[in-house]
């Protein structure tokens, strides 16, 4: 039964890295902590979709790829511009 | 030569297609083509395809490029988990301007994102033609220093 | 023959869920934000890369591991992007890198 | 591949609950924040948690949407509506009690309901027993497409699916204006100096 072995050490990563989101102490270790645990969850739906017999579903786990890197960026441009209308338009001047 | 990259999107995403899709009917192969061709003129009216989101052009250097990246990438990973490990924890991150030789963006970022894709140093900010890199211990730093991996990025962009 | 690379997959993921754990608690562990995404990093490559490669090769060629080979494209090619740019947005915010003389405890240079 | 399937459930079971035992944790962290970045970030996680419980339980669909717009969509929007807000949470000027003994009876109500629910997965079930044999064998002929999912969703639920395809829509429009970027050969004002980050 070795898919029990990687998913209690992936179930094991997701709670050390939920510890890591709650403790913050920065807004930017919270968004790592995020960014992490997508990737691991993404991680955790491949795994359960051959555990369950039916590795064809492993879309979903893109899906969720796709979605973590959305919220990664949205939170990066809302640090770096200070919203998120108008992306992009800001080359180093325009920032400051 | 934007003809041709044209045909290679469409080519992309009809792959995409019937690996997503898994059912090879005429009709459904059909159904994906059309959406494949349709996709790609909606992106160009829209104007969001380029030499950039789809790079024909540095298909031969990527297979000689990958191999490389990938060992390098075992290499410090490795290295970074035997830091983590040790009961000391002995970093010594640095924060480091390393300089880059490539001419275009794609290259640019090709060489930005192997940085940080290698456990151990991570790329914080392009400034003129210099990546800030943030190391995790100074041996890293010394090894991006040497330049091996720009070489390789810059020699991969050349082949285009 | 089906033995051995159910062993060898086995072995695959076991090895890629030990680094997932060591690069959780690194990222628990380390001190300050960059050397905390140092950690995570060796998630996003060799821990996610190791499991699905186990994944692989207990799929053997269909097109579930097509869909395996895309996932790992993607994260290999969105992870380091999405790293660059919470780094290049807590260096435009001002975060200090953590150094050794300024934190609380075991710290050492090697 | 060659489990049993009592093992599996087992580890289901299993995933679920350590699952659901992380997402309380983020639940509790979510309320106990007082700063707004904070709270957005945890209840994307918690977002994420909950979509892995569903494909856990075999609701693949839900878990998608439920990926789709927690962890995406209202990330994004939250982010919106902080801009125009503020960073932190004020203090609340009621006292917790009402709410709480609001809460704890609904959320006693609900387990009770639950009681009367046919145990997980059971075949003898009445979802399993009315419509979906139906679906499952008449369902490809009669409309000609080979997916069951896709038999349901965008057949003999098809106004429910075009109102979960808005919401997909829309969170396809947020990508856009997200990642989009002004095009270096449109800017006059700017010597096409495209965005690196």
């Amino acid at each position: 039964m070795i898919y029990a072995v990687v998913v209690g050490a992936l179930l094991v990563s997701l709670s050390l890295l939920l510890v890591r989101a709650l403790l913050g102490p920065t807004v930017f270790d919270r968004a790592l902590a995020g960014n992490a645990i997508g990737t691991l969850a993404m991680l955790l739906l491949a795994i359960f979709q051959f555990v369950s017999g039916r590795p064809e579903f492993v879309d979903l786990a893109l899906v969720y790829g796709v979605l973590n890197i959305v919220g990664t960026i949205a939170v990066q441009k809302f640090f770096r511009y200070g919203d998120l209308g108008e992306p992009g338009v800001g080359d180093e001047e325009h920032r400051l | 030569m934007q003809r041709f990259h044209s045909i290679s999107v469409v080519i992309s995403l009809f792959v995409f297609w019937l690996v997503l899709s898994g059912y090879f009917t005429p009709f459904l192969v059909t159904v994906g083509l059309a959406v494949s061709v349709l996709v790609v003129w909606f992106a160009h009216r829209m104007d969001v395809i380029d030499q950039e989101g789809h790079p024909l052009q540095l298909r031969g250097g990527v297979v000689h490029y990958w191999p490389w990246l990938i060992v390098e990438i075992v290499k410090s990973a490795w290295t970074v988990s035997r830091l983590i490990v040790h009961p000391r924890l002995p970093i010594s991150p640095t924060l480091l301007r390393v300089k880059m030789s490539q001419r275009t963006p794609v290259g640019q970022v090709m060489y930005a994102n192997s940085i940080t894709l290698t456990p151990g140093t991570i790329s914080v900010a392009i400034e003129g033609d210099e990546i800030v890199v943030h190391a995790l211990t100074q041996a890293g730093a010394d090894d991006l220093v040497g330049g091996e991996m720009d070489r390789r990025v810059s020699a991969c962009e050349g082949r285009a | 023959m089906s033995q051995v690379i159910d062993i060898l997959s086995a072995l695959l993921m076991s090895a890629g869920g030990v680094f997932c754990v060591i690069g959780a608690v690194g990222v628990l562990r380390m001190p300050g934000f960059y050397t905390r995404m140092h950690a995570a990093s060796v998630i996003d490559t060799l821990g996610a890369s190791l499991i699905i490669l186990g994944l692989l090769l207990q799929s053997g060629f269909s097109l579930a591991s097509a869909k395996l080979v895309i996932l790992w494209l993607l994260i290999f090619f969105c992870s380091p992007t999405a790293s660059h740019s919470l780094a290049n947005a807590a260096h435009q915010r001002g975060i200090k890198p953590w150094q050794p003389d300024q934190g609380a405890s075991s710290s050492s240079k090697n | 591949m060659a489990t049993g399937s009592r093992s599996v459930i087992i580890l289901e079971e299993l995933t679920a609950v350590v699952l659901l035992t992380l997402m309380g944790a983020a639940a509790i962290g979510v309320a106990r924040q007082r700063n707004l970045f904070g709270v957005v970030l945890l209840s994307g996680i918690y977002s994420f948690l909950m979509a892995t419980v569903m494909v856990v339980l075999d609701a693949v669909d839900v878990a998608m949407t439920e990926a789709a717009v927690g962890a995406g969509i209202s990330t994004v929007l939250l982010l919106g509506a902080i801009h125009l807000t503020g960073g932190t949470e004020s203090k609340p000027i009621h006292r917790p009690w009402l709410p709480l003994f609001v809460v704890t009876v609904t959320g006693a109500m609900l387990v009770y309901g639950t009681l009367g629910l046919p145990a997980f997965s059971d075949p003898q079930a009445p979802i399993h027993q009315h419509v979906a044999p139906r679906y499952l064998t008449e369902g490809p002929e009669k409309t000609g497409v080979p997916n069951v999912v896709t038999v349901v969703l965008a057949s003999y639920r098809g106004f429910d699916t075009l109102g979960e395809t808005f919401v997909v829509f829309t969170a396809g429009i947020g990508v856009i204006a997200l990642l989009r970027r002004r095009n270096p050969r449109r800017t006059q004002d700017r010597d096409g100096e495209g965005d690196r980050s």
